[in-house]
């Protein structure tokens, strides 16, 4: 398997792996047994504010760490929003994923949709 | 332990995928530079006409001997191949399609290697039964489950010796001697993992057949050789034909160079009987250091296992991104990538119980001649680093 | 040309027998080194979980591009054997058993090597019908005799392109025009005594499989091809099962070294183009020497054939006698030895008419790259002392 | 093949090889057609004299040609004999030849019993 530099990066650093404790909005999608797991807690200040704070959990590939780093690290200062701070298809080119693992960014999505249900935000 | 210096300005991995291939020995790759230019032993084996090919025969036979001395069969028992999944398929076809009006019933393990099974499930299309023995959770097969399984129209078991993933050792003179009860039941047995790992003796073991190959023991990749007992005067069904060489059996210019470097390589494997504590001893210490890390379980069972194979699932991590996280550092194998093109979790690590995500979060640590020490300590800290690395990530 | 200095105080033969082996170039055995050894590219090229396989990938994917570019074909057209005799069993046997349901009749020729006959027989005992086509009294096949040998059921002609014993060129793009317009017959050809006699160009001439060896022409022995046209989705039986390897059609561990040798030796080849009229010079002072003896027979088209061999019968000697004469001076091949151990006369020469006293008497001299205009002396004066001296004896 | 040390020294010296001319009693067997052919021609001076002079000719394997040269050698010096110099299965040993020659010697003994026909001595 040959990773683009940007995934090796992002997955070798893993900027924003972690939790933010008590307070932080919270979501998460996919299961361990089935191979890809990933959570995401957002910081969000003030309601209707911008995203203080984010972290990421994620049990999977090199891709499914790398994007879900680079998401976590795009959320912060962005308003709350029920989409990605970048499209499923536009992250796909950004980190050169082969087609066959699309179905882990629908994951990555989904953890994300849910951290922004558990902050209020209606999608 | 660089593969190709000027490509590799970082540090080359250590090198812990030995069951994968080998180098070859320096003192092998010598005697097989020796059979190729016009200053040596350069002859066709088969043109008796002129020296040139006598002198080729001769290194030819040597080699034959070689093998043979180290494996304990005859020289005439040795067939020489292009490497064991050659062997296997002669074994396992030639077998079953010769004694075909006997029964087309054949024996064997989930946990066989994917040269025995393909030709078996192609066995399956030609019309012929075969019966998929599941280990026990170590990896092993008992002799008994051989014998349950044995019918009144089983022509062939084939069983192998030492398992490529998990280095579990069956009991092939036991099972050789419930084959020889049955009387018609031909016992085929790959031991192209056993040369310099195991001792092996098809003599003594009461075995048919014997699939050998040379680059699993510092010799070269793409020649092998298939043990045919001539006590009972076994025969098989060709697969390829034309020339005649090899009593008939494998036609096809028998390239000197290549058999010589496999005698070699089995003549240094022999001869090094304090390789194995050597290696048991730092494939212990490789042990030692992983199970520090916590939350691993050793694939296959250990009492029952060859010194260079440890093969380990660790919890709570993903199978891609483990490799991803050790291959700068560690070449091993892995639980979830093979030879083929397909990502699969490993087949044997699932007929040995082990859950899909456990099979894809092992490591294949094979050790060879050449592994240090030093070797040793890298490959546990890159592990140890990852593991805990991605454990983190995950919040497990 | 010492084949082993130490065993031969007496001064070598000449090596003439270059269509049975050829010593490896220098610059061939040099790039096989380099893919041994711990110091080298001595990865498996299947193990894609780390950088050792990957650099090995590299190069046998470089080999396979050497190979595809001399032969005129893609690279995805190759598929690596041990040879031509594995090449050429792959063809027969895989076309014929994956269109046996479009018939079961193959078409080839009385001439053709062990390699492609053998196979045809086991064919016939599987049931097949097998049409075997005379050629001429020079060795030629003429297309319109494919054409009248095809039939509805023909799903195979197998027609060689440089004889190995004779040296004849068959007009392949012609036979391929046949076989094309037929529709169903797929046409293999054996070329593996072409590389460096005889341009191929396996695209243009409209084949459908091709049988490549790499030591006939200065690479090692024990690797091949097998090209595969990807034109017409062409589809085989494999013979050999395992790890999938060469897109399932050819399972078993790539030798790097092999295929490296293999690549390195058909690109040198393509690149010698001044080679041809060389060797043709040192061909025509051979046989315009032994045609000087008298009573002598060139086997073979002499208008097309390739400039390495010449093949001469010798009247009023007996073959072995003929051969033990010259065997000191000159290493040969003869009409009466044979790689295998049955001594019969070359059926080759037979299928041109020859009667069996011509065909046994006959020499086959092969050049090579390393052939001198000296060799050419020292093979014209033993020979021409060895038939005056038999003729002498036996009062002819 | 290997021809032993004394094969390959009669083969290559093939003493003897030739003719007597007229007057010396000739015998022949075997065909050129066949792969073998020999002949002896001896001379013996006076009637129940000795073999004063023998040659050979031969067209066969180097077996042959060195049998039928060690015999035309032995001969000269002995009383002529319906029975070879030494007999078939001797000469078998002598030369070390493989069991499946055996056909050629009998050529030899053919050729030589023929020349004894031609020379009078009865059989
Ligand atoms: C147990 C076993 N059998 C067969 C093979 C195939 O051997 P080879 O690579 O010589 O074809 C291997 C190695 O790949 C093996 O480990
Ligand atoms: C025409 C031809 N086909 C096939 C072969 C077999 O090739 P290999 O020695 O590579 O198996 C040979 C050489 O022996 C040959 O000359």
């Amino acid at each position: 398997m040959n990773y683009s530099e940007l995934t090796q990066r992002y997955f070798e650093t893993a900027p924003g792996a972690g939790t933010l404790g008590p307070g932080a909005a919270r979501g998460a999608a996919g299961s361990r047994a089935q191979g890809t797991w990933v959570q995401f807690e957002l910081q969000i200040d003030a309601p209707g504010g911008r995203i203080a704070a984010a972290r990421f959990l994620a049990f999977g590939c090199p891709h499914t760490i790398a994007v879900a780093a680079w998401v976590a690290e795009a959320a912060v200062g962005r308003l709350p929003q029920p989409a990605l701070p970048e499209g499923v298809q536009a992250l796909r080119r950004r980190f050169d994923l082969p087609v066959e693992k699309l179905g882990r960014l629908l994951v990555v999505e989904d953890a994300w949709l849910a951290a922004m249900a558990d902050a209020g935000v209606k999608s | 332990m660089s593969p190709d210096a000027a490509r590799a300005p970082m540090t080359a991995p250590v090198y812990l995928d030995n069951a994968a291939t080998t180098p070859v020995d320096p003192r092998v790759a010598a005697r097989m530079a020796e059979c190729l230019t016009e200053a040596g032993v350069y002859g066709n084996p088969g043109s008796d006409a002129h020296e040139f090919g006598e002198r080729a025969a001769e290194r030819v036979e040597r080699a034959r001997a070689q093998v043979a001395a180290a494996a304990g069969a005859e020289p005439g028992e040795v067939i020489w191949t292009s490497g064991a999944t050659e062997a296997n398929n002669l074994a396992v076809f030639g077998a079953a399609h010769y004694y075909r009006d006997a029964g087309r019933h054949v024996v064997t393990a989930r946990t066989e290697h994917r040269a025995v099974l393909d030709p078996c499930r192609e066995l399956e299309r030609r019309g012929w039964r075969v019966t998929y023995l599941v280990p026990d959770s170590g990896g092993g097969i008992d002799p008994g489950q051989v014998q349950a399984a044995l019918q009144g129209d089983t022509t062939l078991v084939s069983i192998m010796h030492v398992n490529n993933e998990i280095g579990v050792v069956q009991d092939i003179a036991a099972i050789a001697a419930v084959c020889a009860r049955h009387g018609v039941a031909r016992l085929h047995v790959d031991a192209a993992q056993s040369m310099g790992k195991c001792a092996i003796d098809f003599g003594a073991a009461g075995v048919d057949l014997m699939s050998l190959s040379a680059h699993k023991v510092h010799g070269p990749k793409g020649v092998g050789a298939l043990l045919v007992s001539r006590r009972r005067d076994l025969q098989l069904q060709a697969l390829q034909f034309g020339g005649g060489q090899e009593r008939g059996l494998r036609s096809g210019t028998v390239p000197t160079h290549q058999v010589v470097g496999m005698g070699e390589a089995f003549a240094l494997a022999a001869a090094a009987t304090a390789e194995g504590p050597r290696v048991a001893a730092l494939r212990d210490r490789l042990w030692q250091g992983l199970e520090a890390i916590g939350r691993v379980l050793r694939n296959g069972a250990a009492q029952n296992t060859v010194p260079q194979l440890l093969n380990v699932s660790f919890e709570e991590v993903e199978g891609e991104s483990l490799l991803a996280a050790v291959r700068a550092q560690v070449a091993v194998s892995t639980g979830s990538a093979c030879a083929s093109a397909a990502r699969e979790p490993s087949y044997v690590l699932r007929a040995l119980g082990r859950d899909e995500r456990l099979a894809e979060s092992s490591l294949r640590f094979s050790l060879g001649r050449f592994t240090t020490p030093q070797d040793i300590e890298v490959a546990v800290e890159a592990v140890a680093a990852a593991v805990a690395r991605l454990r983190r990530i995950a919040g497990a």
